[in-house]
């Protein structure tokens, strides 16, 4: 019996309420009909991991680079186009042998839009939010990442407008792989620090 | 307050459950549900603390039982209709009442691009109000228990860590979601040994961080 | 376990509603899981403990939504399937399945007086257990975080308090539920001030009393 | 939508269960049919406050008894035909003008069934369970009892095998009546701390 609620279905007529409130909002004036289809096309079009791909790519091919990042992630992120605005209180933090860090908001769903777009169901979910800070390293082998005892582990609770984004670190054998090339390699998962990057 | 939101530290919670490939958004729904809490935004009727603090008001059972966006649609409407844009009445039918006036929308297709991951965040730097610690300082957390919004976890109450950044002056939410100002203080990353916030089964070296306040902070 | 049972100190759960003239039971299912289970106790396949654990297991969401004889109904039957008493199959049609050995009930109509409230609790004078600590003596409830059973709040953890009174011996629960011995040792009433648990906002004339074992404390 | 699911119908199919349950438990041999009808009754008609109203109600009129209590509760209780090994994990908490006590179990629903019987919902409830530590005063005006900030109140949550029952202050003006009168005034919510008795 307990089991069988956790995961019930969403309300039917969630579609029919949404539906309503938007051509409500709409009606009053609220609301720009093609603000919200240009707002919809933004969200699942221009922002993503595919952006947070780019700065890790660059920072790994470009020491220079990596240590303006590192010092000032807001500044270099807008170098590569990225809305600066957005990204003054960003941090990024560099997973090395020594260290890996890793990214949650226990109080809500915090998360680094413009570099890595909306968050998954998972990074919002109950299971990690809870468990994170209290065994991050169950969580990561949960992940299939198992870390040797003597890394330390920095698990990052977003409690407050500082947004993170793990540098991971770039992968043995990828000496001869292009920027473009890299920019595949890196996943969502490691830079919110719960995947290492593979060589491809 | 100390709701089921503030749930770092709890056990079984379940599996975490990731979906491959997974998109956005699942559907149309929560598409524009999203948007429209984004669009309705720079009415600026209210911030970002107090749209948190709106979900946390999620009676816990329907907390755990909503997803995401459902949270996200009830707090749109208990907003809209907490702060006037719209009325209970025009919830409950669809329709604009009688006699209501029609705006002219804030968000136009060319402010996209502008507002889309804008959030409207006071600056950071303000030579005015000096930091209460400093950096590599040891500090505790407050025990406080405020009924109102917080952003101080339950787990990192009464615990000592050390300063490692000074992220410069930020709103603090607990005055901020309740408007009675923006309460500008310095907000610093503290480091926390797990062992100290979980005791002896942690690992030695484990740590986190947490962004707090000056008001949440008192010296050791 | 910290799980949603543990909900000293938390905001948000509604308001107190009292029923006036409330009946023992408020339906004929009510009090026949009741009485099942308390028919079922003396067949010592779980214990108090192991009890209280299982209901600790349904999940948070459930738990919150659930009555409470709901949740009782939960856990007899899970324990009924888990020590074998019953199979799922049998759960599942109804029925006992072929072959399966008719037993002979361990509580008749003249047990009843004696087990109607008696919950088999082992005597709490042990002179070869001596007590670790002394009325009168601050402690600090130990910072622990188990995954399985534990009767010390999270509240509590970490705060000092003074030991009012020796209750004797009594079995440890976070070893006793799990089947991993009784541990028995001494209980204690530890008075915290509401002021250590919840800080400056509780009143200074606020106390609140704890039964803590051995296991739970140690010495400042 | 969120309040509307507060208090959600328990589903209807719970007699069905139960039902089901009970019969195959029955026929199994687990349960003897009329012990269930016996428990039953022994629940909704043997024990009750009125228990724990004749003992309070013996402490007013009897110091001597009212000592042998407070020192010894199991003892007392059993003085009265109450079942002494169900008492010998129990006390009594005396409230005085200076020193109101109040119980709770936070972490499930322990009550002292002896001599209060079952618990009514509230007791059990979220609300009551969460608050009861956090806020006592708070709660104790919910019920109707404020208290003056110079009293000391004692909230016992009942972690163990410990079970614990409020001795209530008796009301003044009551020095005429009888034993027997003196009980109907004790309410149950008087002997778990959460109110005072009042003169009838």
């Amino acid at each position: 019996m307990g089991a069988d609620h956790t995961h019930q279905a969403v309300p039917s007529d969630m579609t029919l309420r949404v539906k309503a409130l938007e051509s409500l909002l709409v009606e009053k004036g609220l609301v720009d009909p093609a603000a919200l289809d240009a707002l919809v096309d933004t969200y699942e079009n221009k922002v993503g991991p595919r952006n947070g791909a780019k700065v890790v790519a660059r920072a790994w091919v470009d020491p220079e680079y990596k240590a303006r990042l590192l010092a000032d992630a807001p500044a270099a992120i807008a170098e590569l186009g990225y809305r600066p605005e957005q990204g003054e209180q960003m941090m990024v933090l560099e997973n090395t042998p020594e260290v890996h860090n890793m990214v949650v908001c226990t109080l809500c769903s915090c998360y680094p839009w413009p570099v890595l777009g909306l968050p998954p169901v998972w990074y919002k979910s109950a299971p990690y939010r809870s468990r994170a800070v209290i065994d991050p390293r169950g969580v990561l082998k949960e992940f299939g990442l198992t870390l040797p005892d003597e890394v330390e582990v920095r698990v990052w609770d977003s409690t407050a407008e500082m947004r993170y984004i793990v540098l991971p670190e770039r992968p043995e054998g990828t000496g001869g792989m292009s920027e473009e090339e890299l920019q595949t390699l890196v996943s969502r998962d490691s830079m919110v620090g719960v995947a290492k990057v593979d060589r491809a | 307050m100390n709701g089921i939101h503030d749930m770092g530290g709890m056990h079984g919670l379940g599996p975490i459950e990731v979906e491959p490939d997974e998109p956005v958004f699942h559907s149309e729904w929560e598409a524009k549900t999203f948007v429209l809490t984004r669009a309705i935004g720079p009415w600026r009727k209210w911030n970002i603390d107090a749209g948190r603090h709106q979900i946390e008001l999620i009676p816990p059972a329907d907390y755990l039982r909503m997803t995401y966006y459902e949270k996200w649609y009830v707090r749109l409407v208990e907003l809209l209709v907490k702060t006037g844009l719209v009325t209970q009445a025009e919830i409950d039918s669809g329709k604009p009442e009688q006699g209501s006036v029609r705006q002219t929308p804030t968000v136009s297709v060319e402010r996209v691009p502008e507002i889309a991951l804008n959030r409207f965040l006071a600056p950071t730097v303000e030579p005015g109000i000096a930091p209460l610690f400093g950096v590599g300082e040891k500090v505790r957390a407050r025990n406080i228990h405020p009924i109102g919004h917080t952003r101080l976890p339950r787990y990192a109450r009464g615990k000592v860590g050390t300063i490692v950044i000074d992220h410069g002056v930020h709103p603090l939410p607990d005055t901020s979601a309740h408007g009675l100002g923006d309460n500008r203080q310095h907000l610093y990353s503290v480091r926390f040994p797990s062992r100290e916030l979980w005791g002896e089964q942690a690992s030695e070296r484990d740590f986190v961080y947490l962004d707090l306040w000056d008001s949440y902070l008192e010296r050791i």
